[in-house]
């Protein structure tokens, strides 16, 4: 278990205590008399999460970054597939094609799987070591391009070690 | 406000037939995996119908029983059974009875 | 109505059509891997734009950060079971429709 | 504002409804646990709309409690029901 030696930065205590509190803070719409079940709560959480951290650590500037591009790829996402769905001819034409992965292993492959399959015409369909089968709603299009940028945006999200967390 | 109380009258009324509905249709379907999803709906269509008694403390409790625990113990106690998937691979084309 | 009114309004009448379109792909669309298609990013979307518009009427910041964090809980267990459902359809056999 | 909420709650209700036939066709049982899952996120939307419509923030919490258990079922049934047959036959 090196992952428990790991030194605990303040920075990631902090940014997750804060993180845990709005949430608390939003599920009980704010009501001052919940922070005495909260405060202990909030802690648990904390104390939960850092032990059970994974080797991986967010950048949050990058995270930042990252959430317009996903907001509006996924309007966009939906524009399209509903555009198919009224279309009278429906042009669809599936396919399902493998695609090899840049990234590492765990998380960083997982939330690509599942952002994937939110953006425009990609569903993350099964993830075999570095080779990912990835069902298309329209195989004729360009969708490399698209996919090879969003790999490398979440490449930049999730940082190898988390002592690099606070130079993010 | 006439419109307002049509409107919530039709509410009502889409959800009153819709369980009456579901629940017919959950008995009686002979596939117990298709009963099991049906089942599902008609949880979560209750639970709307105790939002609209303006119970919605019940309707919290229905959403997370009925149409959330329920529906996966179903299936569980569905697959533990044995019973295969009527709808699975084997009868995966024909056109099955509605 | 104010101006904050009329833009909610468009939000969750377009959010209610993205719905409506998630409703025809999932009765119109020819195999499971589609329909997960237009069931994950129409009702994501839709969902959106209802919390959105929802979000510009909210009265306390509590609010919208609840309505926010109740949209990111569907996002990720519809992303999730979208894969989860697509890759033991692949096991299962299921084959991809071509046109 | 009001009519509006109610309005597309009722559309949203019907867009349920309609969704309702791909439960009874199937014709795999993995199409009729999608028709459930999109029953859950319309849900979520109809009760947001109704928790707008009378004011009450303890409906937001149902709309919560939905989006927390819409995966349950799904997540169930992938693992159950319709793993492979090596995972159907075990009896844990």
């Amino acid at each position: 278990m090196n992952k428990a030696r790991q030194e605990i930065d303040w920075w990631t205590v902090l940014s997750r205590a804060m993180l845990f509190s709005i949430i608390w803070w939003a599920l009980t719409d704010g009501a001052d008399g919940s922070w005495l079940i909260g405060g202990p709560v909030v802690l648990c959480a904390l104390v939960a999460s850092v032990a059970l951290r994974p080797k991986e650590g967010i950048v949050w500037r990058e995270l930042l970054f990252f959430v317009p591009f996903f907001l509006w790829h996924s309007l966009i996402g939906g524009v399209d597939v509903a555009r198919r769905a009224f279309h009278p001819r429906m042009p669809i034409a599936p396919e399902l094609v493998e695609y090899p992965l840049q990234l590492p292993p765990g998380l960083p492959q997982v939330t690509l799987v599942n952002i994937m399959s939110l953006l425009p015409g990609t569903l993350g369909v099964e993830l075999e070591g570095q080779m990912l089968k990835i069902h298309l709603l329209d195989g004729r299009g360009d969708y490399l391009s698209g996919l090879k940028r969003l790999e490398r945006r979440v490449g930049r999200i999730w940082v190898e070690s988390a002592d690099d967390f606070s130079r993010g | 406000m006439e419109g307002m109380t049509w409107l919530g009258w039709s509410f009502d009324a889409f959800v009153g037939a819709g369980l009456l509905w579901l629940a017919w249709r959950a008995l009686a379907s002979p596939d117990l995996f298709k009963a099991v999803v049906l089942f599902v709906a008609f949880g979560l269509l209750l639970a709307l119908a105790w939002v609209r008694l303006e119970a919605p403390d019940v309707a919290l409790a229905e959403a997370a029983i009925g149409a959330g625990l329920t529906g996966a113990l179903l299936i569980a106690a569905l697959t533990r059974l044995g019973i295969s998937m009527a709808s699975g691979r084997h009868r995966n084309n024909n056109k099955e009875e509605l | 109505m104010t101006p904050g009114d009329y833009l909610s309004a468009a939000l969750l009448i377009m959010g209610s059509l993205f719905f409506l379109a998630g409703t025809i792909g999932l009765l119109r669309f020819p195999d499971v891997y589609t329909r997960l298609h237009a069931l994950t990013k129409a009702d994501n979307v839709g969902l959106g734009l209802i919390v959105a518009a929802l979000a510009i009427q909210a009265s306390s910041w509590a609010g919208v950060v609840k309505l926010v964090l109740i949209w990111l809980l569907v996002l990720l267990a519809g992303s999730s079971v979208s894969h989860l459902v697509s890759r033991s359809a692949l096991h299962r056999g299921v084959d991809v429709w071509k046109g | 504002m009001q009519h509006l909420y109610l309005l597309l709650a009722v559309f949203l209700l019907l867009n349920l409804g309609a969704g309702m036939w791909r439960v009874l066709r199937g014709p795999t049982a993995a199409d009729r646990m999608l028709a459930a899952q999109l029953f859950g996120t319309t849900a979520v939307a109809v009760l947001l709309l109704l928790a707008e419509l009378e004011n009450s923030v303890a409906l937001r919490d149902v709309a919560l409690v939905f989006a927390l258990l819409a995966a349950v079922t799904a997540i169930a049934f992938v693992r159950r029901a319709w793993a492979g047959t090596e995972d159907s036959n075990d009896t844990r």
